[in-house]
């Protein structure tokens, strides 16, 4: 059996597969342990933390939609104390690299969780400035090049890790969003968020979020996702980490293809708890049957 | 050996009233290890469904690894679990949850509606005196198997059959008592059962329900607000499908 | 049994049902009649024309993603002549309202095709500033405010009938363009177009269209539109018309208590060629399970 | 009566060789319409693929309703398709396209691969002088059916059964000449066989394929590039769907 290399670059941390979790929909591993070797995979990207503790919005949190669901859990969250104290430790005992996603209502709530975590042993910071459930801020970051940069920049000038800025896919211009934060100084960037979309319960006649609006993740959002992570990877020359919908290694491998250096995975844990690992196999038997030895031949090879 | 869904097989489906269905699958695992008031995650076929649905437990037989589920048709994906037959598969994630703690204390079992289920069990496993109150709209279902272990009183929103009105008004007409209350059911009559086992100072634990999508504790869906700053969360929320979704009355806000 | 009324009022012209085609979809209604009983339709919109034949943009053109599909058509069509010659006659035998979908790589074109129009017995016109398939021009009048409004100015100077602007979705604040499209005069809007999208077949490490990239629709994209109709109805004063993944009255529902007053079906009809009529008729029995005598009391009923 | 989908019956589904399936289904409509070279839209009952999938028919009986469909599994929908077995449903829509026109002329059936079962019924409704050409890449399908309508030669592109490379190859080696030609398979088939009816000046007929969304003519999904400038479409393009799948050689560009 040929030997294959399935260990990417992410701004200098060395991932031993592309496949990483996506924020929020994994905690910060414990619950899927049970589930999931922690050990198998690329990273592990928490759960969004702030500065301290957010309750996040009033239920009903989620709503299903074809094939996918939307979702407003609203960032809850225990605060950056808690997660140093138990989340880290706990992620410490794995062979796996730790991403620390971040979020905040301001700059200086960016720059308070970062800077916190300067004195942490963790890999990455993801820096969330595109959460579309937050009423103050947030998403307007991600929504404005010019605040993404000025979000990134004074980030990075107080960051002891490489960041990434995840993106908002709620843009007109993708490219634009992208070239903003690596001109801030972004060490690469994640994307797709979540779809700002809205169900409507006919029957109560209400919006079957409690929130009213609510992101669109899973497989229905992955054409949108693949387009944008296609865009923004020419527009820029960082790396990108591409998201939206992966369920499987084809998907997997749609977003390597289009330019992704490594993918995280969301909304399909809900329904296949080991879906990270059924991908790395699958992205495995991909390389095998085509000849691949090396996974990094295959970044971008669709152009 | 990590944990990962069950394909189960289904032995028998049956229709117990209009819309209400009661179907047995057999299962590798699942009905070794459930308890009374966890619940199990039910995975559709059709893939425009993607999200769990969260059933209770009705009966479990851990010799036979067979699981007795009874759900309300109510959207899609019970409407496609109500047209499975004899050898179809199931995609299974359980059990999930904590469950009812067995206490060997005098108890009310209150179940209303489609919370009546998880009482089945529950009444098989306490072993103590047991009362058991369920609250129908019109038509009944699960009595027989409910009257098997104990003393079932009825109540009904047209008073077709027992009390007429809720299961609160059964408990007061049979002038009911107990040292420890169990209840799964509409939030309202959650609500009266709370506030009733306060007033009468009775241990009191509330099956609690709300939209899931992990399931599993990770993703914050299914929060309910609790009395005191959760240990997890650091905030008033609890998770309904970890850290419950049984709660003792008084931890919970409803 | 209770009378009902379903019929609605779009900018003056009244439709006898709110459910209309979606441009692009069902052609002139030719091909559909063998399945469709016309005459039930509140209005068949037209596939978009313009001032000559198009060609349209080589196949594959289209390509399954999941719960929707990706569409390249790149608008061939036979051209205004033909057009007015062949179709327009077609669907006056029938009773239902005309609405022309006019596409354009410039002011111009778009100006030429509805001064012509001016001379046809048709109802309404829909101008489509966000066909993403166009190279040169389409999708930049969709994705600019400004330019936008002036695309609406200029043809609703030269306009003989009202004129519906039809909205991309892939805009960073869809209020904004809804407000610019009323600024310059529109009678009425229609969104959302397709999300711009793109697949890979990763076996042949090529794109899935020939195109690259594609238009998502379909149920996957319905909870994007619904938002975007919501956020668009509060925005204006004028009617919208809302379309993007309905199958059925439910969907239709949503779209209209979330401010719709018209809604189209696209991609549906291609698995369920009588998807119209069935919304129709599933329309009807909601207001009568709800005793809902006129339509009109569910338009924007959830606020 | 308008038109409309149909609920068509699984009667049979055999596995002819690895990934390549024949399946029986009784239609109420489709059947008695049905002509050579004309195909159905199958639609899935996992609803997340919701196009068409188009299948030619292999053989129709008008008096029973049955159609005969073979097919390769290829992806999701075909993949689906294979695991129905007796009894089960399955929605079509058809008969769809144009289909071969049958001439009374020394006809060459030229089939390849997946291209192959359309020739089944084209053969059963041709009375004159036939030979059909048929081409593997190595195992083979259909060869008994097609031979009991006329003459069958076979090639295989690794030389195990008949002529060792293409159908072009086997006519040649079997020096077949003929007035009339029908073709189908894939797209480099089709070119060499136009190239050969143009050099011989024979009426040659292809049946095209193409990624189809409304199977019916009204997206423009399915086009294919015709010498002429189209009537229906004023620019060089047809519609495989609703003005082919099959076309005259010279109609064409491939
Ligand atoms: C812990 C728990 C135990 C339950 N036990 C039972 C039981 O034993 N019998 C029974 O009939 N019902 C039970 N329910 C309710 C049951 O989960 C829903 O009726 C079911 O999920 C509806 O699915 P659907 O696809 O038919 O409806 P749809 O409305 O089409 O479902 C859409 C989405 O909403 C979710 N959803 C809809 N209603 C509910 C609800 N009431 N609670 C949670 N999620 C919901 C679905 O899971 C799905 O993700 C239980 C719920 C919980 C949380
Ligand atoms: C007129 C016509 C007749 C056909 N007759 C047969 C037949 O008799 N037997 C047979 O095995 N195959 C036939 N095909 C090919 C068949 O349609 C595809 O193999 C099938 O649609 C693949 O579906 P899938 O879901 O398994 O593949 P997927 O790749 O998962 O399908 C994804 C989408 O692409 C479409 N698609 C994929 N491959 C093709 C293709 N080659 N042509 C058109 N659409 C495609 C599917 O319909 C679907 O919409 C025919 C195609 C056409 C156009
Ligand atoms: C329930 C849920 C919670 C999420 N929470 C976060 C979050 O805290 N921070 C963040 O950056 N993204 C969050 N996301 C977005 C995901 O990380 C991901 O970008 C998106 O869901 C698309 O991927 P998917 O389709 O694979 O889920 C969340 C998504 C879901 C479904
Ligand atoms: C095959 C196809 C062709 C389309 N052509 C047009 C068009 O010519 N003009 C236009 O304005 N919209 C066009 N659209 C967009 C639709 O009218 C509609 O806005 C979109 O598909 C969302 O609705 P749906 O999800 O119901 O299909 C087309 C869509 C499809 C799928
Ligand atoms: S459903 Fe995810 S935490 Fe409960
Ligand atoms: S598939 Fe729509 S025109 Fe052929």
């Amino acid at each position: 059996m040929e030997q294959l290399n399935t260990s990417v670059n992410l701004a200098g941390v060395v991932l031993k597969n592309p496949v990483m979790t996506a924020s929020g929909t994994f905690g910060s591993g414990m619950e899927y342990a049970e589930y999931v070797d922690l050990n198998q995979l690329g990273a592990v990207v928490t759960k969004g933390v702030s500065n301290v503790p957010w309750p996040g919005n009033p239920t009903p949190r989620i709503a299903e939609t074809y094939g996918g669901m939307l979702n407003a859990i609203g960032l809850q969250n225990p605060g950056i104390d808690l997660f140093c104290q138990r989340d880290i430790p706990f992620l410490k005992q794995y062979d796996t690299k730790i991403i620390v996603n971040v979020c905040g209502r301001s700059i200086e709530d960016y720059v308070e969780v970062v800077e916190r975590l300067g004195e942490e042993d963790v890999d990455l910071l993801e820096i969330n400035i595109s959460c579309p459930n937050v009423k103050a801020g947030g998403i307007a970051f991600g929504q404005d090049p010019k605040l993404a940069q000025k979000v990134t920049r004074e980030v990075k000038a107080k960051a002891k890790q490489p960041v990434v800025m995840k993106l908002s896919p709620n843009v007109t211009d993708i490219a634009e969003m992208a070239k903003a934060v690596e001109a801030g100084g972004a060490d690469a960037i994640s994307l797709i968020n979540t779809l700002t979309g809205m169900k409507i319960d006919v029957n109560r006649r209400t919006f079957a979020l409690a929130n009213k609006t609510g992101g669109l993740s899973g497989p229905a959002i992955k054409p949108v996702a693949v387009r944008m992570v296609y865009q923004a990877s020419h527009a820029v020359n960082i790396p990108v980490i591409g998201m939206g919908g992966i369920q499987n290694g084809e998907d997997a491998l749609e977003f390597i293809l289009a330019g992704a250096s490594a993918v995280s995975i969301g909304t399909a844990n809900f329904y296949q708890p080991d879906a990270t690992i059924r991908t790395i196999r699958e992205i495995e038997a991909y390389m095998r049957k085509y000849h691949v030895t090396d996974i990094n031949e295959l970044i971008g090879a669709v152009r | 050996m990590k944990k990962t869904k069950e394909q189960a097989r289904v032995i028998r489906q049956d229709c117990l009233m209009e819309g209400v269905y009661s179907m047995w699958i057999q299962t590798q695992q699942i009905a070794r290890q459930a308890k009374p008031g966890q619940f199990l995650s039910l995975f559709m076929k059709d893939q425009s469904s993607l999200l769990p649905r969260p059933i209770s437990i009705c009966e479990a037989e851990a010799k036979t690894g067979w699981i007795r589920i009874v759900y309300r048709v109510v959207g899609r994906g019970t409407r496609e679990l109500s047209g499975y037959g004899t050898g179809d598969t199931i995609s299974v994630l359980g059990p999930l949850g904590n469950g009812f703690p067995l206490k060997p204390k005098k108890a009310l079992l209150i179940g209303g509606g489609i919370g009546i289920p998880p009482m089945l069990e529950l009444a098989k496993s306490l072993h103590g005196e047991k009362q058991i109150v369920v609250g129908y709209r019109d038509q009944q279902f699960l009595v027989e198997d409910l009257q098997a272990h104990g003393a079932v009183f009825i109540a009904t929103e047209d008073g077709s059959c027992g009390t007429k009105g809720t299961v609160m008004d059964a408990i007061r007409e049979n002038n009911l008592d107990a040292e420890i209350i169990y209840a799964c059911g509409p939030t309202p009559m959650l609500r009266a059962v709370k506030e009733y086992a306060g007033q009468h100072g009775i241990e009191c634990y509330l099956s609690l329900e709300e939209r899931m999508a992990c399931g599993i504790g990770a993703c914050l869906a299914c929060v309910c607000q609790s009395t005191e700053i959760d240990g997890h969360s650091q905030v008033n929320n609890k998770r309904i499908c970890k850290d419950g979704p049984v709660f003792l009355s008084t931890e919970v806000e409803l």
